[in-house]
């Protein structure tokens, strides 16, 4: 079979089948654990048992969900615009599923370590926008297109003073590539962009023992609090993006029945579903890079280190384990969020995001660029963490990357 | 960067930012909210209005004062403005109940934002104006380099230039500082600033702003920017760009009160009037680029003076430096184009003030100044004899308008023609420096006469006069009683532009006419000869038509004692910039001799002549054998060969001021200032025994329908009539006319030898008429619907049409020329 | 070794020009006249981008000679949002006013 | 029956397809070739269709076909900054404006008539024709060679320092540009505010 593919393309395709598959199967196991969650939490909060029929403690329930909605006839409204409607939801998930080329789920494993990875993230998530759009206006329903302006809307404005935060943390980082900064906040959590980022903390003699800061330096310390702001700032915005309650007005079903996909069902419509989840992560997997430390272990060493092993294979597992155990941490926050918070107001939407997001993040913006200019201490940004806190320098084996060599 | 480039480029953002704020912080009415109104006028809640409510409303029916009007009311309102056009200044609108005191308040607070935005600007440009006049600069450059510039390169054509072109093709961006930009600077802030401050009240209520006040405070703002930007220019390019926006801004503000037809008259005249001018300039600016390939002034001057002229001929660097001219003619209103100034007063008088009279009208000169170094003699004269020609055109048309405003727009014409034909002449920094002094006391005299209509309008206001017009001096006189800080301000302004001692228009203009005397001296042509009479004649009728004004405004017995009695003197807000404007007219900002014209330090070391950089052979005064003299200290030579050929110009003629200075007693009034003297006060006792006796038949003078030399000067020498003969009428009833007559006797003849060969041979054979000659004629008929449709089809007015015929063309241009 | 040069970008770029050429020609809504000059801009961008990709002179050029026509890209990118924003704001008055925005229709200015 | 066109449409474009990954030619060629059928298809989809909607949605994939010419280019900085801007907000506007100035019944334009057509056609081909002659027809540009900044692959920082460097003054110039826009089409596009009593009416 591999010689085929070798022989059929002309050339290796072996490795980008996989990492492209890799994410995929991820994205399908994710939103089974996610609707589960979503499900067991809901009942947890209203004091229910939640599922319990299908398999042990209602385990199997999302299967039997995929199945049933499967199992359903796929209808097309007589009125909707024939190629639009089906197409819709696939662009929707290509748009989610490309981001996943550059989320970097451990130090070996990324799809594309694109030197203008955020960028791209950014731009791709603009497709799910179109996708989105589409579906409202093909359906041909006042419900749906209503759903899908709304939460066109509301997509773009809030991704406008996320990226405002973003900025800061790439300005600081200076580098657009996911893998790059997640490198930069090694060696502990202080070291995290939620905390100030490397050169905030890590630059004061109290906490690390070293002696590399500049005077006034003592600044760096107001970092903390403006970027536990920005954290917060971008998680509520990736809220925003996703639909997620508190913002889930455009699938508000008091208003607009369900929002852009009213109209759709069987397939079509798990596949929304699918986008939504994979949607999700995709956020919460970027505030994980940009903030806490992408698949850096809390502490100074990977535990795997502290125990003696020190492969690329344990390391790269760690690694996983880290990440997706913080990006679960988020959803499960975004999860718990829907079942305590009200729905907004259109206006209170708005207001939140032009009127004091935006403010917030200009000064944000600012503040940093005034602390990278006078503060921030001059050494080359190699000596960035403490020269002795042995964080892994991680080098990807060629094979991870297969699109970086030409 | 240098600090002064760093703020000049401030100042230059600043009123820019301006501007957003006022657009976007501002409260906005559309148009269709505010009707022209003048009879309907509800409650604005002035004071003294509500008094006088009751004994109108019984004749006016008039709705509660904040119920919404509904459409039958627009539609009458409509019918109200055709009545008062005549009503001159004002707009009376009618508000459907949106303009609220707290709205008024909001937008009188948030114009601070843009007043005070000016006084920084104007503290900035002191700053810059101090650092570069006490820079020496850099002595091994020729003196046409400023002390200091800045550019980037924005497009580079090199690998484009084939092998028929050598040089290189740029296009630079760029900013300077010299002194010219720096006094510059501070007039336009200065000026700026001043009628901030003064429109702040003038235009204070609804009637006067129509709810647009902030847009007003942002179109100053725009305006502002944009002069800004052609002073601190170093390349055309950038000159051009601010210029048309200058224009722009000048075209919104002219048309400020576009709910009446007269502005928008105005305003489309004057746009228009200045695009011919401006194709001129273009053309002259593409002439140096095809050839030059750069539009930075400095190194145009510098391939110039190194022999690189346009197309290797004089005649043609003639032409383009009489085209760049070209745009000075229609910015400041020079003879052929000076028909859309005095119109352009249909707009606020603060606008007239700013605009019209001391800012964007010297942008034509500052313009001339600047592109000075590569103008012939040939090109010089041109100019000095169209500023000649606009100057006495404007004071005789000045001499007997009856519209207050009027008089001060053809005197500022006038006084721009003086300024053209100082620089035309050669007396280059007088030509500068009188633009300086003019800006100051024309300022003063239009925000003065703004001062006097803001109370005339105040006054026929309360009487419910609608038919009178505040800006007329038949109905003013005697007001010196009641307005004395006007009254005062404004004889000051009016003693500086007559040219009398102590005040700034005196050293400034007698520069000028020593500056023609010399040059007649020189080469003593006709033109040259009749340039320095016109200039003595129109010192003389500066000084009585200017005089006439006063006299007949603040002098006598009031002419309507009605309007007489409710005129007070303007709050402090508004005499103020009066104040300051009165005193910067006097002498003493300029020079430390009041009698002495050519020692102020403003001529002596602040604006010094550039060199020509043009060949030797067509230098000014090329032709005469005038000795350089020995004493003249010959500083900032250029480098190369070309320094002896270019030194002489300016040394000729500042060596022949100096000899006719010289030869009254030193440092007092010289032969031409003497002379001046005597012709400006001739003016004004001529003006005096006419206007200004008490009992002067002027005075009592109701004047009719003027006839005679009086018609032909009212009529502005019937200018006006005769473009719109040409160019609308004439050449269009012309055409009309010959293909009138084509089509009677020539289509109607073959049509009717056709018609009646017809009916002959109908009687022969009516096989034949049917196939043969109906044939004929219904193809000569499609023939000429076919040539119709397809002559139609090439202007249809639809873009996409264009594109076609754009893209067919580059098509068969390649093709033709591969 | 690729065979893919300078020529096969240009004539992607000369189709793609052409096609919003015929779009601005033959379009009457002003939104679909909006898009075939997107059509044209993007083709002009593609031809920045592939000279300043491809080596035409013979001679080794800097890094920012070199990225002349990229920056140039992004600049009209820039420009072009600008003049997205504007002229939908332009199409939405004319809506407004003229209850179409059929470029044929909107002929009050022709004489 | 209907099922044997669709079967055999659906075996041609595997064929197709299997054809093109079969051929002997580099990958880079290859992907070439993807994007630019999906530009020129998509493009000319835009131009050729007369609903609006088909129109602006396929916009999307012309937009993503240059996006990926321009990364084979080696300017990915550019190829994502096209997605970012032309997808994300040019496009969205474009459908704002389509939605906001028509409802769905009528978003079909009617046929365009000869007099539209022909020279469009005329014009199209005739541009396209000289354009790619132009293309083949210069010797250097054939042969001319692929040339990388010194710096590797990363444009953006090359950028950044560029705009930073010897375009400020145009990277400043375009961000007033862009505010001049911004309160531009603001202020031509905002409706007219409500009086407080109309807005009382109203309600």
């Amino acid at each position: 079979m591999h010689q085929f593919l070798v022989d059929l393309f002309g050339q290796n395709v072996v490795p980008y089948i996989i990492v492209c598959a890799l994410p995929l199967v991820f994205i399908l196991v994710f939103a089974l654990l996610a609707i589960l969650g979503e499900l067991k939490l809901s009942a947890f909060m209203q004091h229910r048992v939640g599922p319990m029929e299908a398999g042990p403690y209602g385990l199997l329930q999302p299967l039997a969900d995929i199945i049933k909605l499967m199992q359903k006839e796929s209808i097309r409204p007589l009125k909707a615009s024939r190629w639009l409607f089906q197409i819709a939801p696939f662009l929707v998930f290509v748009g989610s599923f490309a981001a996943f080329a550059v989320i970097p789920f451990s130090p070996f494993y990324i799809a594309a370590d694109l030197n203008v990875g955020v960028f791209y993230i950014i731009a791709v998530s603009s497709i799910v926008v179109i996708g989105i759009f589409m579906a409202g206006w093909a359906s041909n329903n006042k419900y749906t297109l209503f759903g899908g302006i709304r939460s066109v809307a509301q997509i773009i404005s809030y991704e406008i003073p996320g990226g405002f935060v973003v900025l800061a943390v790439v300005m600081m980082a200076g580098t657009l590539s996911m893998q790059g900064i997640i490198e930069q906040q090694g060696g502990g959590f202080w070291n995290w962009y939620i905390f100030g980022g490397p050169k905030a903390i890590a630059t004061h003699s109290f906490i690390t023992g070293h002696d590399i800061a500049t005077p006034g330096s003592w600044l760096s310390l107001l970092l903390i609090p403006l970027m536990l702001l920005a954290t917060l700032i971008y998680y509520v915005c990736g809220l925003a993006e996703t639909n997620r309650v508190p913002f889930d007005l455009p699938e508000a079903e008091s208003e607009l029945v369900a929002g852009y996909n009213t109209e759709y069902s069987s397939m079509k419509y798990a596949i929304f579903y699918l986008a939504e989840y994979a949607n999700m992560f995709v956020v919460c997997a970027i505030a994980v890079t940009l903030f806490l430390g992408g698949w850096h272990s809390p502490l100074p060493k990977f535990i795997v280190q502290y125990l003696g092993a020190d492969s690329h294979i344990w390391l790269g597992l760690e690694g996983l384990f880290w990440f997706i155990m913080k990006s679960f941490v988020l959803v499960l926050v975004q999860i718990l969020l829907r079942w305590t918070l009200p729905r907004l107001r259109v206006d209170q939407l708005m207001h939140l995001c032009w009127k004091i997001f935006l403010p917030v993040g200009f000064v944000l913006v600012i503040v940093v660029a005034a602390w990278i200019t006078f503060v921030a201490p001059r050494p080359e940004p190699a000596a960035k963490a403490g020269g002795d806190v042995n964080t892994p320098k991680v080098v990807a084996p060629p094979v991870a990357r297969p699109l970086a060599g030409k | 960067m240098d600090i002064r480039l760093t703020l000049s480029l401030v100042i230059l953002v600043l009123p820019l930012f301006g501007f957003a704020v006022q657009l976007i912080l501002g409260k906005m009415k559309t148009p269709a909210d505010y009707v022209v109104d003048p009879h309907e006028n509800p409650a604005h809640d002035h004071g003294h209005h509500a008094n006088t409510a009751d004994a109108h409303t019984a004749d006016h029916t008039q709705p509660a004062a904040d119920a919404p009007h509904d459409a039958i009311g627009t539609v009458t309102h409509d019918i109200h403005t055709a009545h008062s056009d005549h009503h001159y200044d004002f707009v009376v609108t009618k508000q459907r109940g949106e303009w609220t005191p707290a709205d008024q308040k909001r937008a009188y607070s948030l114009s601070w934002i843009s007043t005070a935005i000016m006084g920084i600007c104007l503290a900035l440009a002191l700053f810059v104006a101090y650092k570069t006049i006490s820079d020496p600069g850099d002595a091994t450059k020729p003196n046409y380099y400023p002390k200091v510039q800045a550019s980037t390169t924005w497009m580079d054509f090199k690998d484009l230039s084939t092998s028929s072109i050598k040089q290189s093709y740029t296009v630079t961006l760029g900013i300077l500082a010299d002194n010219m930009a720096a006094i510059m600077l501070v007039v336009v802030t200065l000026i700026s600033f001043l009628v901030h401050l003064f429109s702040s009240e003038y235009m204070r209520e609804p009637s006067m702003h129509g709810g647009r006040f902030n847009r007003f405070y942002a179109f100053l703002g725009l305006f502002t920017f944009s002069m800004l930007g052609i002073v601190i220019a170093n390349n055309l390019l950038m000159i051009y760009i601010f210029w048309e926006l200058v224009g722009l801004s000048s075209y919104l503000l002219i048309g400020f009160w576009y709910e009446r037809p007269a502005p928008q008259y105005a305003n489309k005249k004057a746009f228009i009037v200045n695009r011919v001018g401006d194709i001129g300039m273009f053309t002259g600016i593409m002439i140096l680029y095809t050839q030059l390939g750069t539009l930075e002034l400095t190194k145009v001057f510098d391939m110039l003076a190194a022999g690189h002229i346009p197309f290797g001929s004089n005649p043609w660097l003639t032409a383009a430096g009489i085209l760049l001219f070209c745009g000075a003619i229609g910015k400041s209103a020079q003879f052929p184009l000076n028909v859309w100034l005095p119109d352009a007063m249909e707009g606020p008088t603060p606008v007239s003030a700013l605009i019209h009279a001391a800012t964007m009208v010297a942008a034509g000169v500052y313009l001339t100044a600047r592109i000075f170094p590569l103008l012939t003699g040939d090109a010089m004269l041109f100019v000095a004899a169209i500023g000649a020609a606009t100057a006495i055109i404007a004071a005789s048309i000045a001499l007997v308008q009856t519209d207050l405003k009027k008089v001060l727009a053809f005197s500022t014409v006038s006084q721009l023609g003086y300024m053209v034909l100082a620089l035309g002449v050669g007396a280059f920094s007088a030509g500068i420096f009188h633009l300086v002094t003019h800006a100051m006391f024309k300022a003063c005299l239009f925000l003065g006469s703004g001062s006097v209509i803001h109370q005339m309008h105040h006054s026929l206001h309360h009487l419910h006069d609608h038919d009178r017009d505040p800006q007329d001096m038949r109905n003013m006189g005697g007001l010196r009683k009641k307005m004395p800080v006007t009254y005062l301000t404004m004889l000051i302004a009016t003693l500086a532009i007559s040219g009398i001692p102590l005040f700034s228009g005196y050293m400034s203009k007698d520069e000028i006419l020593a500056g023609a005397w010399a040059f007649r001296n020189i080469s003593p042509t006709f033109i040259a000869n009749a340039v320095w009479i016109i200039g003595y004649t129109v010192a003389g009728m500066t000084a009585f038509y200017m005089f006439r004004m006063i006299f007949l405004t603040f002098w006598g017995e009031p002419k309507a004692s009605d309007i007489y009695e409710h005129i007070h003197e303007n709050p402090r807000v508004m005499v103020a910039p009066l104040i300051v404007l009165a005193i910067l007219s006097l002498w003493i900002p300029f020079g430390a001799n009041p009698l002495n014209p050519g020692g102020g330090w403003f001529l002596s070391t602040w604006v010094k002549t550039p060199i020509n950089v043009t060949p030797a052979a067509v230098q000014p005064f090329a032709g005469m054998a005038h000795e350089v003299p020995h004493e003249a200290a010959p500083e900032a030579k250029p480098e190369g060969g070309k320094a002896e050929a270019m030194a002489p110009f300016q040394e000729t003629i500042e060596h022949e001021v100096h000899h006719l200075h010289s030869t009254g007693i030193p440092g007092v009034a010289s032969l031409p200032a003497l002379l001046s003297l005597l012709v400006a006060g001739s003016g004004i006792l001529l003006a005096f025994l006419l206007f200004g006796r008490a009992g002067a038949k002027g005075q009592q003078v109701s004047w009719e329908a003027p006839r005679g030399i009086r018609a032909f000067l009212f009529n502005r020498w019937y200018q006006d009539n005769l473009y719109e003969k040409i160019f609308p009428v004439g050449l269009t009833l012309l055409l009309m006319k010959m293909l009138a007559w084509f089509d009677q006797n020539v289509i109607d003849g073959i049509v009717n030898g056709v018609g009646s060969s017809t009916v002959l041979l109908a009687r022969v054979t009516a096989g034949f008429d049917t196939y043969v000659v109906d044939g004929l004629v219904n193809l000569l008929g499609g023939t000429a619907q076919f040539l119709g449709l397809v002559m139609r089809q090439i202007q249809t007015g639809r873009i996409q049409t264009y594109v076609v015929y754009v893209i067919l063309g580059v098509v068969v241009l390649f093709f033709a020329f591969r | 070794m690729t065979h893919i040069g300078l020529p096969h970008f240009l004539t992607i770029s000369a189709i793609l020009f052409a096609l919003g050429i015929f779009g601005i020609v033959t379009k009457r809504n002003a939104v679909m006249l909006l898009m075939g000059i997107e059509l044209v801009l993007n083709a002009a961008n593609i031809n920045f981008v592939a000279f300043s990709r491809y080596n035409v002179l013979g001679v080794p050029l800097s890094d920012s000679r070199m990225m002349v026509g990229q920056m140039a890209s992004i600049f009209v990118i820039v420009l072009a949002a600008c003049e997205a924003a504007v002229a939908l704001a332009i199409v939405l008055n004319i809506y407004k006013r003229f209850n179409t925005i059929n470029v044929d229709e909107v002929d009050n200015l022709r004489d | 029956m209907k099922l044997f066109p669709k079967v055999l449409g659906i075996l041609v474009v595997l064929a197709a397809v299997g054809g093109f990954i079969a051929m002997d030619i580099p990958l880079y060629d290859k992907i070439f070739y993807i994007f630019a059928a999906i530009c020129v298809g998509s493009g000319a989809f835009v131009v050729f269709s007369r609903n609006i909607a088909y129109s602006a949605f396929s916009l999307l994939f012309a937009f993503f076909g240059v996006a990926g010419i321009y990364v084979l280019l080696g300017a990915d900085f550019v190829g994502v900054s096209q997605l970012l801007i032309y997808v994300g907000g040019i496009l969205v506007l474009f459908l704002f404006g389509m939605m906001l100035t028509s409802n769905i019944d009528k978003l079909r334009e009617e046929r365009p008539t000869m007099g539209r057509l022909l020279p469009g056609v005329i014009v199209a081909s005739a541009i396209c024709a000289l354009l790619i002659s132009v293309a083949w027809g210069v010797p250097a540009w054939r042969k001319a060679a692929v040339q990388v900044p010194t710096k590797g692959t990363n444009t953006t920082s090359l950028i950044g320092n560029l705009l930073m460097g010897d375009y400020a003054l145009l990277f400043v110039a375009s961000s007033i540009a862009i505010l001049v826009a911004l309160v531009g089409a603001a202020m031509i596009a905002r409706s007219d505010r409500l009086s407080p009593e109309d807005a009382a009416e109203r309600m």
